[in-house]
């Protein structure tokens, strides 16, 4: 164990995977984003040729990664922010995902497409998008977002791993988190959400970055007595859905803290598989924080008015709670 | 885009290619002619339940035979929704082919690909992309596979003039060429004014666009499968020496019947007598048989050289049709997968 | 009222809005589809040069269509098969959706993108998708999808005339159906659900295509004395949440009939709102028939197994009546 | 993409050019760099709360005077996240712009777009994308609008070289050139071996993609404004007349500080005398001010042809100055939306 911040961590999981596979390359430049953290990606100097800086030619690049990946490499692509993944969309959710499956599972595809979502303080509104469940709705692909710096590291090595494509969003404002970190070549599962916190009186699923808020939001609720628990799916393609389910067996309540936009996003997908699967054990209505349905201003008030955080989730379980 | 592109097309040396060579090139043809008929076949006959649409290549014959066999065994390959030609041409198992065409288990997909995605890793075949502009940059994906581990092998794009309608398709050009990475971009240009073309380029020439991303080009008559097969071999040659990318441009006659699943010949299927026997040429596509149809022309071609006797060639086509009959025939025997064998979300 | 098919009912509605509007343009071929509906088309033929057949360039048609409808025309821009609108999505999704709402309200973005989405009997792998989900995730956008001939032309005359960008997905299988069709202008407004068929033991949410599966499914119950009622949205986003509410607090039960698939799709969107805001009248758990979570394979029956129909959903709302 | 393209740089016809015409010229350039100090110095200000980044159009003035200044009122543009200098230039409101920039309520988007997004329709601004190749396929969209409304205007892409990295950038160059659509291409070229280039092409030169695409392209050296100016009026007269699209490439020597939100002048903020007081010129910037700074260069022109005087120069940019700072000190007073007014979801 090591402290380390999550920019850090996920470089320290991509070396590990290049130190032990010399099939696995890595196209991308700012994986650790544009902050004080970026400092982290000067250990991917020593790995030369095997560390790509490509042209802004997104959807010809996501192919070259995906092709390169069918022909004997382990590609590892970081797009920057999220949006500029949107210029390869179709070559991620209709070729990467479909390539192993349509071959009858005479190719491979380990590929995993990496890059920034969300809500990042003056992004506006062409570079905020939060685009997971649009990704997680594309069967064929692995869809996973690390929380915490040992799941930045170890998830990001089971993705360089896998036989398939996988997708890893990770928030801008997580970079800087600072936590130990398991030494040397560390793994972590897909399908295995994380319990970040026990509680008897509701569930607050929450991904990615709100994994945080979930968390201080419990803080807030414990002091008014209310015993939240918290639960970090860590990977929404193939989500966990028992661990969920037992929680609410447990709780009897569910609120869901995500930062898509509202409508046809992640909260609903969890709410949906509970009022599905878990109906019997939900004493009170299911709630989504989320993102409102709208575009995102830049206006920092604005921009605010529309995050989730702790205060919207404590709230949240209040109204569960008195439901 | 109509015209032929800049680039001289290769001088006819036919004393390159000996009796065995020209033989391979003609077989290989009526392998793909015989295949594609055969499919015909397969689409119009209810029983075989039949479903979804093929791009077929029959009229593309000498592009595709002719590149092809330029190529090493060990070289790569990526193809678009029009691919049967290719695979038939590098020896993929034509039953299983025609069994995928079907979604039939013993499909080179497991019936999960089809006619667009027919996969075969065995004989250098990687993805088939049906999206236009897919094959091409999966093709520098290879090819940038090939450089990193340094392969002698090379990486081969075969695609239409469509692709390069679109961005991703000059993304592609422009990163080979960038990288020098090792790779072959066969493209086969069919569109001609009148016709609604595949492409629509305000390019004078398809090649101007590779040719201005700093990469060798040339463009050959696609109905001459030897001026093809010479072209190709110097393109394989300077891709191979690690001399970068290399645009080879095959210009070609849309066949006809190339959108329909019905067989649009004179005589219902291919007849090589119209090889000499000219005067049996008929029907509203006479003029393609005559002009353009690759098959016939070499035929004559080898005739006319005395490279090969009438018999010698009935001979040879009634072996590649009787073959692919019996691989045909055993295709349509192959089971459709257990529905529920769908219920997988990965391999 | 005259009876024409769905396609033909389509082309009515542009034509209309052609007629009744100068500033009307058209981008696309084969909006009638491949079938023997493709005739249909012929009737814009006379509108010359305000119908343009493009190139493959899906990512610059987009924005030629976005870039004319913010400089005084109002564009119809028909990209074929969904999935190749993949190759547009930043211009959707992230241009298109945002133009007007970020300029201030300064700029009127009065363009709509049409397409074919669904399985269809051996699209295979890559010519299946419905990404109606997606699109309904993506803030900006309105998102409809007729399932009637009335509609197909009502809806699009709406989309047309809507200063904002609308994303309108057609099932190629509704091509051919026939029914009365309002003559001359005729609009559907965005929001308003339509009751199909009334009912007072279960609601089914059906979308598209699986309309008429459900109709189908309601008359196969109505022989075992269920009586099902059927609800088409119609419209995605906007999305009329308060008749799917109505309709649930009367009958206690929802099933929703969807082909996108299941996992975080629009299905998840319908089963969320009523969890959260219609708990209190739901007796059962929810049902989701949707696309299950796999890439379509070309294969016949495979692909049969995977598309949800009148069987499903019948047996669907058994369940939900046995819980 | 390092050398400047091909086609030659445009006559230097000065005489074309009258004192008042050269004078708007500088004081354009002024206004856009006085503008720019203005963002800096928000930006640094804790107390006006500023968030986001910017792109600094500092260093080409030059172009975006030249360019903007021969264009017509009515004619439209798209531009990209680098987008201060042309509105400024074709006179938008710059209390306003200062206001978006910061997020307030005053904005020309209402606070909803910031730097990257600026909109103003009332000097032909239509959206501003932050997305490489997003100005230059919008623009090509509002030139298809012209072209259906028989319009004289045409519609100008403001775009960096990143563009033709984007596939679309050169679907948007093939579409106006298929459909002679009125439309000129202002690429600004900063790329420059060393730096980490905005592009990496493959092509020897830019221009050699659209010049591919059969449409004329020139190449100006951006430090000269009036070579841009001279070639612009070229290119808008082309445009206007029908026939078809123009690429010009202004070719720029990125300023020191494009990236940072720091001034980067040797004397913290442009100081004109620099135009004749040379010795003034130091620090780690000094050689961009010396060789490539526009303002510099062009104050220290007309000087040297005696067609103004220093005491004329100063005045002019104390004028610019002045009006800049009373229209930041207005901005700045501007209240931040309400921050429900967030929750519309469209206009
Ligand atoms: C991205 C994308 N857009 C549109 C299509 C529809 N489409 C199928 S084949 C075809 C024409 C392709 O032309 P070309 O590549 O020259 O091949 P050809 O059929 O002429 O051999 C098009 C546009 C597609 N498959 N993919
Ligand atoms: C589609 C897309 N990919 C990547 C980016 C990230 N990005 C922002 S500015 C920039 C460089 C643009 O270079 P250029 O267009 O030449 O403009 P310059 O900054 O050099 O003036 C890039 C790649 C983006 N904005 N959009
Ligand atoms: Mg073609
Ligand atoms: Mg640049």
């Amino acid at each position: 164990m090591t402290e380390m911040n999550f920019a850090e961590a996920m470089i320290d999981g991509l070396c590990v995977a290049l130190d032990s596979d010399p099939s696995v390359s890595i196209i991308g430049r700012g994986i650790s984003g544009h902050g004080a953290e970026a400092a982290a990606d000067k250990r991917l100097a020593p790995y030369g040729d095997r560390v790509l800086d490509p042209p802004t030619s997104e959807a010809a690049v996501a192919m070259l990664a995906l092709g390169a990946s069918m022909s004997g490499l382990r590609m590892f692509l970081h797009f920057g922010t999220g949006v500029f993944a949107f210029e390869a969309w179709n070559q991620v959710v209709n070729e990467a995902a479909n390539a192993r499956y349509m071959s009858g599972g005479r190719l491979k595809s380990p590929v995993t497409f990496c890059m920034f979502h969300g809500l990042r303080n003056g992004g506006g509104p062409q570079h905020s998008a939060s685009s997971q469940a649009m990704y997680a709705n594309s069967p064929g692909l692995e869809v996973v977002m690390p929380a915490s710096p040992a799941d930045a590291k170890g998830l990001a090595l089971t993705a360089i791993r896998s036989d398939n494509a996988t997708v890893m969003l990770v928030h801008p404002s997580l970079l800087s988190l600072r936590a130990d970190v398991p030494a040397g070549d560390y793994a972590v599962p897909f399908g295995q959400a994380a319990v970040r916190r026990e509680g008897r009186d509701v569930t607050i699923v929450a991904f990615s970055r709100q994994v945080t808020e979930a968390l201080k939001a419990a803080e807030i609720l414990a002091k008014e007595g209310i015993d939240a628990e918290v639960l970090d799916p860590r990977t929404l393609v193939p989500l966990d859905e028992a661990s969920i389910l037992a929680s609410v067996r447990k709780t009897g309540r569910l609120v869901v803290a995500d930062e898509t936009p509202v409508h046809y996003g992640c909260a609903s997908e969890i709410a949906a598989l509970v009022a599905e699967k878990g109906f019997g054990s939900l004493k009170a209505p299911v709630a989504r924080v989320a993102r409102p349905h709208t575009p995102v201003p830049f206006s920092p008030g604005m921009e605010a008015f529309l995050t989730p955080d702790a205060a919207k989730i404590a709230d949240a379980v209040r109204r569960t709670l008195a439901a | 885009m109509a015209d032929a592109a800049q680039g001289t097309v290769a001088p006819r040396k036919e004393d390159r290619l000996n009796k065995q060579e020209r033989l391979a090139l003609l077989e290989c043809m009526l392998r793909i002619r015989r295949f594609e008929e055969g499919v015909i076949h397969l689409a119009m006959t209810p029983e075989y339940e039949y479903v979804g649409r093929q791009h077929l290549y029959i009229g593309a014959e000498g592009a595709g035979a002719g590149a092809c066999l330029a190529l090493g065994k060990d070289d790569l390959a990526h193809t678009t929704h029009r691919n049967h030609g290719y695979l038939v041409a590098r020896g993929s198992d034509r039953m299983r082919m025609f069994a995928e065409i079907l979604g039939r288990a013993d499909g080179t997909n497991l019936g999960r690909g089809g006619s667009w995605h027919i996969c075969d890793p065995d004989v250098g075949f990687r993805s088939t992309s049906a999206m236009v502009g897919g094959s091409i940059a999966l093709a520098v994906g290879s090819a940038y596979a090939l450089q990193k581990q340094k392969s002698k092998a090379i990486s081969v794009a075969h695609f239409g003039d469509g692709t390069l309608d679109e961005g991703i398709g000059y993304e592609a050009l422009n990163i080979a060429s960038l990288f020098k990475l090792p790779v072959l971009f066969m493209c086969e240009n069919n569109s001609k004014p009148g016709q609604r073309p595949s492409s629509m380029l305000a390019a004078k020439h398809l090649s101007h666009v590779p040719a201005a991303l700093d990469m060798p080009t040339k463009a050959v008559n696609g109905a001459d499968v030897e001026a093809v097969h010479l072209a190709a071999k110097e393109a394989v040659d300077h891709v191979r020496s690690g001399k970068g990318p290399y645009f080879l441009q095959a210009d070609l006659e849309r066949w006809p019947g190339s959108h329909q699943v019905h067989a649009a010949f004179p005589t219902g299927v291919t007849d090589i007598s119209l090889a000499w026997d000219e005067g049996k040429i008929e029907g509203k596509n006479a003029d393609w048989t005559r002009t353009y149809d690759p098959i016939r022309l070499y035929a004559k071609k080898l005739l006319g050289e005395n490279a090969v006797t009438r018999d010698e060639l009935t001979a040879l086509d009634r072996k590649v049709a009787d073959e692919t009959d019996k691989l045909r025939a055993t295709a349509v025997k192959s089971p459709f997968p257990p529905a529920d064998a769908a219920a997988k979300q990965f391999a």
